[in-house]
């Protein structure tokens, strides 16, 4: 059936109001968006790493999610999940449980990207039914917007400051999508919060109904961290994939299809701009330049990929 | 004082009360913690504006936005915290921030 | 611990030697003794020497240390003798067995003055004769049970065939030759 | 009927964990502990359990995983040494304050650096406060028993926390010794069907586990916590005399060998305690009035119970088989220190530190110990406490 909005209004909604994320905060969009492809009859357990969403969401003795859930360490949510879907298949085949469980395990770029990307490379290797969400803000948001490897190339950060010397930042951002692909997963997407959600909820449903390992990279625009006003939270995804610095994209069977082309391309600096984290260098032309031809070529790339080129 | 259907437990409960290992039996009771008074600006629906494109429901961060029947009927001023995302993104203006 | 009899092993990484002496237990246990069965381990691979001992006895034996004074050594690899001090604390009363195609009297001038008897067991040549292929393993057992008297040694043949019945129980075939190898081993050790 | 055989202490614990048949095991291989997972998967492989198996990539995710199954509703088990122990610390805490009750072999073995493959006790004694309870055993029969014992502690409504049965790495885990195995069916019937109160795939319950726990909570979680550590230790004396009727084979929190009137004692845990109870043999064949403790349960530590049984001898020997780099005694010296503190009457005490890095324990040395004691009792005092048995020193 195809994607309508309205439609998925009908379904229940999985994560409740509540719960303590910041106002205006991408992740918890990300969430109950990634939730609503569940099918209302089937029944789910969340993991998630430590991080905003997890400490936000389940502090004792509330719990925002309707489903089961479990948070044990910062590092681990791929494999905690691992161990619960473990535990479903031995209940399934001793005949314990009827009723059928998915299985989503979320981090942040930091649980994701760095100090849970061992975890997370095991069980997709190992090939659980289950799918991880990435909803990357690009730093250690929880901690105080520290850089992560998701960080973009300038980004002033608590620990890669816009001082005197060093503007911020100095590495491009670790491309963990292309990582993922490198595990030969059956479902492997790029996706952000945008428009009627089309694009997000179409791959949060074949990343859950994909039998074995998805993965999912979400951009979870954060007001704080990228230091924007609340309400732009949907223009400000929509910018990074305007730009192309968050193309939309999925890999099925290691099959590449683009699954939005921007018919204006903008240039970076526009999304810059927008952020207080970039206030140092956005005027800067040459920083910006380089910025550019970065996104430039990782798009071009992606087009061959896609066979767009 | 606590409510054990709902797995509530007051803070400073006895030890011999809390629940082993800090478990939540009752899910999505988060539902009864009320976020509405972080609210600085307050979102208000205006139903002559408001054609029912929805695209208020899935941008809420607070799943305040209260649908039926493929249709808004209202927001959830208990949970909403003010962030104006909705409004920002309503083609028909027909969500205004106004002060709390 | 009176009635404990304490076995140790020299052999070379690969050969075999701990196997040895798990199969010694073995046999020792199907005839209702206690034993023990354990090596020396490090990083060692192949070829490097290795240690591995084995404590027989009718009774549970606690002591859990290596074993410093061995009532019997067994040297699975006759070039160790000139490597490793193979007769340390070797009882007088007790005895070493050597594979080897030499006899006991041309070895004892290389055993540093040991004054215990001295064994000799050509476990290559009855292997290749019985098996076909080098397995010194079968004849070491036969001819530390000669020396050692730890079991009556019909009760051992018996108790060898069972096991082989049982271990090669999808290759018949090899029954047969095994038992001659611990048969001939039985007989043809010497000193 | 018992079946007799021969194993070693890993495949004991593999036989014993095959029998229990657990919903999930998640391991990664580090050597002493090795062989448990790899006995286990060959029984995975040929359809003997109906265990899901997760060959995980690192020790971290061995326990991270075993959470996730434990909390799900199944049980979970894994095996680790040492740096694997040490590199799980995170999860042990976290397995223990969200009250699950997995079993795990802890082969112990010395913990780097510098690295060291033998055994001491130096990784599961650091990991001595993770909220686990830590149950040692002399041999392989005692690992194959605590195995299973260990399933029945840890579930019980009473106590809902993970056990750790710790052996000592080669010289239990790797030597063939003879054992008395139950049958399948009589250890099934032992550990029953597990049936938890909460868990994440019931579907009539949706549940949240390990949650953020701010001042308010988690004080009072804590303290809810320690309640099934000290209920704990009725637990394991209930399941023990159970396991009794089954077997005859005795065991308590921790063992007295010839205590009748002993004066000179040495307090031990593991395979050394095997050695020592030879020595004591020795020495009461010759009239001296000698005696053994040998600790089974060290978490949680029995202390009202060790120091009744210490009141009455003259000098204690408490030996440890790691160091406890306060400077000032190791663990169980500084545990059986503290139970006798509240005592009127109490024993003269002295500390050895020995076997480090599978330094191998003689008979020699324990007679040492022993006749230390003597001199000890002789002379009314004890110069110096803190001693290092075994140890090369240029000044001794």
């Amino acid at each position: 059936m195809a994607y309508n909005l309205k439609e998925t209004s009908l379904k229940p909604e999985r994560l409740t109001g509540g719960h303590r994320m910041c106002a205006g905060c991408g992740a918890p969009v990300v969430a109950r968006s990634v939730l609503r492809a569940l099918k209302p009859e089937d029944k789910a357990v969340i993991t998630s790493a430590t991080g905003c969403l997890e400490v936000s969401t389940f502090i004792y003795p509330y719990t925002a999610w309707k489903d089961s859930f479990i948070h044990s360490a910062f590092e681990n949510s791929a494999v905690t999940c691992a161990g619960v879907e473990a535990a479903y298949v031995n209940m399934k085949k001793t005949g314990q449980l009827d009723d059928t469980y998915k299985f989503i395990a979320f981090g942040g770029d930091g649980g994701t990207y760095d100090i849970g990307i061992q975890s997370l490379s095991g069980a997709m290797e190992r090939g659980h039914d289950m799918v991880y969400v990435c909803y990357d803000n690009g730093a250690y948001m929880n901690t105080g917007i520290q850089r992560s490897s998701a960080t973009p190339k300038y980004a002033d950060t608590t620990t890669s400051p816009a001082g005197k010397v060093v503007p911020g930042k100095q590495q491009y951002r670790k491309d963990l999508t292309a990582v993922m692909v490198a595990h030969n997963l059956p479902y492997i997407a790029q996706t952000a919060p945008i428009g009627n959600f089309k694009d997000i909820y179409e791959k949060a449903e074949k990343a859950i109904y994909t039998e074995g390992p998805a993965f999912l990279n979400v951009l979870a625009p954060c007001p704080r961290g990228w230091r924007y006003d609340t309400p732009k939270l949907i223009e400000m995804a929509q910018l990074a994939v305007d730009t192309c610095f968050w193309p939309l994209y999925e890999v099925e069977n290691g099959v590449y299809k683009l699954t939005y082309k921007p018919k204006n391309k903008r240039p970076i600096s526009d999304w810059l701009e927008a952020q207080g984290r970039f206030r140092h260098m956005a005027k800067d032309a040459e920083k910006v330049e380089e910025l550019q031809q970065e996104v430039d070529r990782r798009w071009d790339l992606l087009l061959a990929m896609c066979g767009e080129k | 004082m606590t409510d054990k259907d709902k797995c509530i437990v007051e803070p400073f409960t006895p030890w011999q009360e809390t629940t082993k290992g800090g478990v939540v039996t009752s899910s999505g009771n988060a539902h009864y913690y009320e976020t509405g008074g972080w609210r600085a600006d307050k979102p208000e629906w205006d139903t002559e504006k408001c054609r029912q494109c929805l695209m208020c429901f899935p941008v809420c961060p607070d799943s305040s936005i209260l649908t039926e029947d493929k249709k808004m009927i209202g927001i959830d001023y208990d949970h909403c915290k003010g962030c104006g995302v909705c409004a920002n993104v309503c083609p028909f203006h027909a969500i205004n921030m106004v002060k709390a | 611990m009176n009635n404990v009899v304490e076995i140790r092993w020299h052999g070379r990484g690969g050969q075999g030697a701990k196997t040895a002496s798990l199969l010694l237990a073995e046999a020792a246990f199907d005839t209702g003794k206690y034993i023990q069965g354990f090596p020396e381990y490090g990083p060692e691979r192949m070829g490097a020497p290795i240690t591995a001992y084995n404590r027989i006895s009718d009774e549970r034996v606690t002591v859990h240390s290596n074993i410093y004074d061995p009532d019997y050594v067994i040297v699975v690899d006759e070039t160790l003798i000139d490597v490793v001090d193979v007769t340390a604390g070797l009882k007088k009363e007790g005895a070493i067995l050597i594979n080897t195609e030499k006899t006991p009297e041309e070895l004892r001038p290389r055993l540093k003055g040991y004054e215990g008897r001295v064994c000799t067991i050509d476990a290559r040549k009855i292997s290749m004769e019985t098996l076909g292929k080098y397995f010194p393993n079968t004849p070491m057992l036969g001819a530390i049970i000669k020396i050692a008297k730890i079991m009556d040694e019909n009760t051992f043949i018996t108790s060898m065939e069972k096991s082989f019945k049982h271990k090669f129980a999808s290759k018949p075939q090899v029954i047969e030759p095994n038992m001659a190898a611990v048969k001939r081993a039985l007989e043809e050790v010497r000193g | 009927m018992a079946i007799r055989d021969k194993l070693s202490g890993n495949e004991a614990v593999a036989v014993a964990m095959r029998q229990i048949n657990p919903g999930v095991v998640a391991a990664f291989p580090i050597t002493p502990s090795t062989e448990v997972p790899q006995y286990f998967s060959s029984f995975v492989n040929n359809g003997q359990v109906d265990t899901e198996f997760v060959p995980v990539e690192s020790e971290h995710s061995a326990m991270s995983a075993c959470i996730g199954a434990s909390a799900a509703g199944v049980r979970a088990m894994t095996a680790t040494s040492a740096n694997g122990l040490a590199l799980m610390w995170e999860m042990l805490y976290i397995a223990a304050s969200c009250r699950l009750p997995i079993v795990m072999a802890t082969v112990n073995r010395a913990l780097s650096g510098p690295i060291n493959i033998h055994n001491d006790h130096a990784d599961s004694m650091g990991a001595r406060d993770s909220g686990w309870i830590q149950i040692y055993g002399e041999n392989n029969q005692e690992a194959y028993d605590n195995e299973i014992m260990a399933v029945k502690i840890s579930e019980h409504k009473d106590v809902l926390l993970p056990v750790m049965n710790c052996y000592d790495g080669f010289i239990t885990s790797h030597a063939i010794e003879n054992i008395e195995l139950l049958e399948d069916d009589v250890v099934k019937n032992f550990v029953g069907a597990y049936k938890p109160e909460h868990y994440l795939l019931n579907p009539n319950q949706p549940i949240a586990v390990g949650p953020l726990d701010l001042p308010n909570y988690y004080f009072e979680h804590k303290r809810n916590q320690v309640e099934g550590m000290r209920k704990a230790k009725d637990v394991i004396l209930e399941v023990s005399k159970e396991f009794e009727k089954l077997t005859g084979r005795s065991y308590g929190l921790f063992e007295e060998y010839k205590m009748d009137e002993a004066e000179r004692v040495v307090v031990v845990i593991g395979s050394t305690a095997g050695t020592a109870k030879a020595v004591v043999d020795e020495l009461r064949a010759k009239g001296e009035k000698v005696g053994l403790i040998k600790v089974r349960v060290f978490r949680p530590f029995p202390a009202e119970e060790v120091a009744k049984a210490l009141a009455n001898c003259k000098a204690v020997a408490i030996m440890d088989k790691c160091d406890g780099f306060n400077g000032k005694g190791a663990p169980l010296f500084n545990e059986v220190c503290s139970a006798l503190y509240f005592d009127e009457t109490k024993p003269l005490a002295v500390n050895y530190i020995y076997g480090l890095g599978g330094r191998d324990v003689r008979v020699d040395d324990i007679e040492k110990v022993f006749s230390d004691l003597t001199e000890i009792v002789a002379s009314g005092k004890v110069d110096d406490p803190y001693r290092y048995l075994g140890v090369v020193d240029a000044n001794c």
